[in-house]
């Protein structure tokens, strides 16, 4: 359970999701785009693809890491979602917020 | 010469038994990550590594954190000394999960998600909505402090 | 050039959580074997796979043939439309196995074992003792239909 | 959860108790044996070494069985006890009654 930061030779923050993004470990990943923000960042991709599962909380703060980058002017990517995940974002119309890309390899290309 | 050889084998008796799991979490946010692993660990021992068990897993997991993080916080305000009861009951076909708090409950008919494209921006909201759209079954008691979400198994 | 690599590994929350399973089994001596092995995975679920801990899973095996077997027997008369309670509590050192029948319960002090060179070839009678030197410590309720058997954990 | 009953060269039925032997299937261990006495059996090797736990019921089962075989002028070994098996011998005073090997090779030999 965490999160693993790397920058790409692009320059985006590839930000992994470990496990699961939910109520317990929202803050950390709020707190890690903001530090990324505040140092000039502008280029995020949050990688889903070792994810388990996400509660309400875990979108609620991609929706704020999301307005957070945008505001900067920069731009936030979602990638790497298994079909239980993505679904979640289709209940709840958040796919229609967020840029998401099949793979990481993928979004990494639509920067 | 080959020895004879004789082999007995039991049958298997057809025991169809529902086990219920249960545990009292404290009111703290930090908990709920390792309550609800060891929740699903708990009451889906046995259960195949298939990737279908694997899904259903993690619609438990998701499920409880949604049903753990109302209970705490509009349940109990976070107070660590308030105690949220969870039950799981398995049976062969399906899987029974009740949350229950000690708080005032509330009227789930009257919450509206977020699902407005003006509204796509809030935080939150969105938790009853996921519960309602995993599971294939939610009911809630008179009161408003328990609930009760069903999963069939695959 | 090596790219810049951040690590954040959230702080692991130390909850102790005991766990709860429980059950009710049909009165019939056919369903003791499957039961066991059920409530077993239920329990010790997550627990690491090494002798030590097999051992325990063992002991706990037999500890819950001996006192089903005895409910559904003497509880119960084997009727199978009478079921046999069973409550397990996981906590992090210890287990406490409750199995509760609706019988008249009996004086478990009245009980003496076959051990004197007389008796050895009695086939009955050594499921109490054996309860009581497998398990870390032995109660029952006033009754004496009520067993609570605890195991401490490695 | 069964048994597995080879006659080797020896003559010896060598009863093998796969996982347990308990309540819910000594019986079949009393009526395997108690066939192979009837058929003219007359040494017996209980085997243990494939056997996680037993119960009371199953050491009463033994105490029948190797009645049953003595009876009949035949001789019972048992053989393959780990260490928490050993001790439920020993509690119980039934390692006085049995003839125990530490392996049924061990045990082979001593008929
Ligand atoms: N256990 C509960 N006790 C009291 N009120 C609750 C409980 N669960 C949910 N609610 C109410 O329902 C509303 C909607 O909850 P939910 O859909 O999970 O979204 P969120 O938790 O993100 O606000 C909450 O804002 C709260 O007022
Ligand atoms: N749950 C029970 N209800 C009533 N009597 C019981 C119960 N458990 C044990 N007993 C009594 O205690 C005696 C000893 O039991 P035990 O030591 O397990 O040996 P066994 O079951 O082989 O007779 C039994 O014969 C029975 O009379």
């Amino acid at each position: 359970m965490g999160f693993t930061a790397t920058k790409d030779k692009g320059g985006v923050m590839v930000i992994q999701v470990d496990g699961q993004l939910i109520v317990g470990n929202r803050q950390e990943l709020k707190q890690l785009v903001q530090e990324a923000v505040d140092h000039g960042e502008k280029k995020f991709l949050v990688d889903f693809a070792k994810a388990g599962y996400i509660d309400s909380s875990g979108l609620g703060a991609l929706v704020s890491i999301s307005k957070k980058v945008r505001e900067q002017g920069g731009e936030l990517r979602l990638a790497g979602l298994n079909e239980d995940l993505r679904s979640l974002f289709e209940l709840t119309k958040l796919d229609t917020l967020f840029a998401i890309s099949d793979s990481a390899e993928k979004a990494l290309i639509a920067f | 010469m080959t020895s004879p050889l004789r082999l007995v084998v039991r049958r298997t008796s057809d025991v169809d038994l529902p086990v219920e799991v249960s545990t009292r979490i404290p009111s703290v946010l930090d908990a709920v990550h390792e309550s609800v692993e060891v929740l699903a660990r708990h009451a889906f021992a046995g259960l195949p590594t298939s990737p279908e068990c694997e899904r259903l897993r993690n619609r438990l997991k998701t499920l409880l954190c949604e049903a753990l993080a109302n209970a705490i916080v509009y349940g109990h305000r976070e107070d660590p000394a308030k105690f949220v009861a969870v039950r799981i009951e398995v049976e062969t076909t399906l899987v029974r999960v009740h949350v229950t708090d000690e708080g005032p409950g509330f009227d789930p008919s009257a919450v509206r998600p977020p699902l407005d494209p003006a509204d796509l921006e809030q935080e939150t909201g969105r938790g009853l909505l996921m519960i309602q759209r995993l599971a294939d079954d939610v009911s809630f008691n008179p009161q408003g402090n328990s609930i009760c979400m069903t999963l069939r198994r695959p």
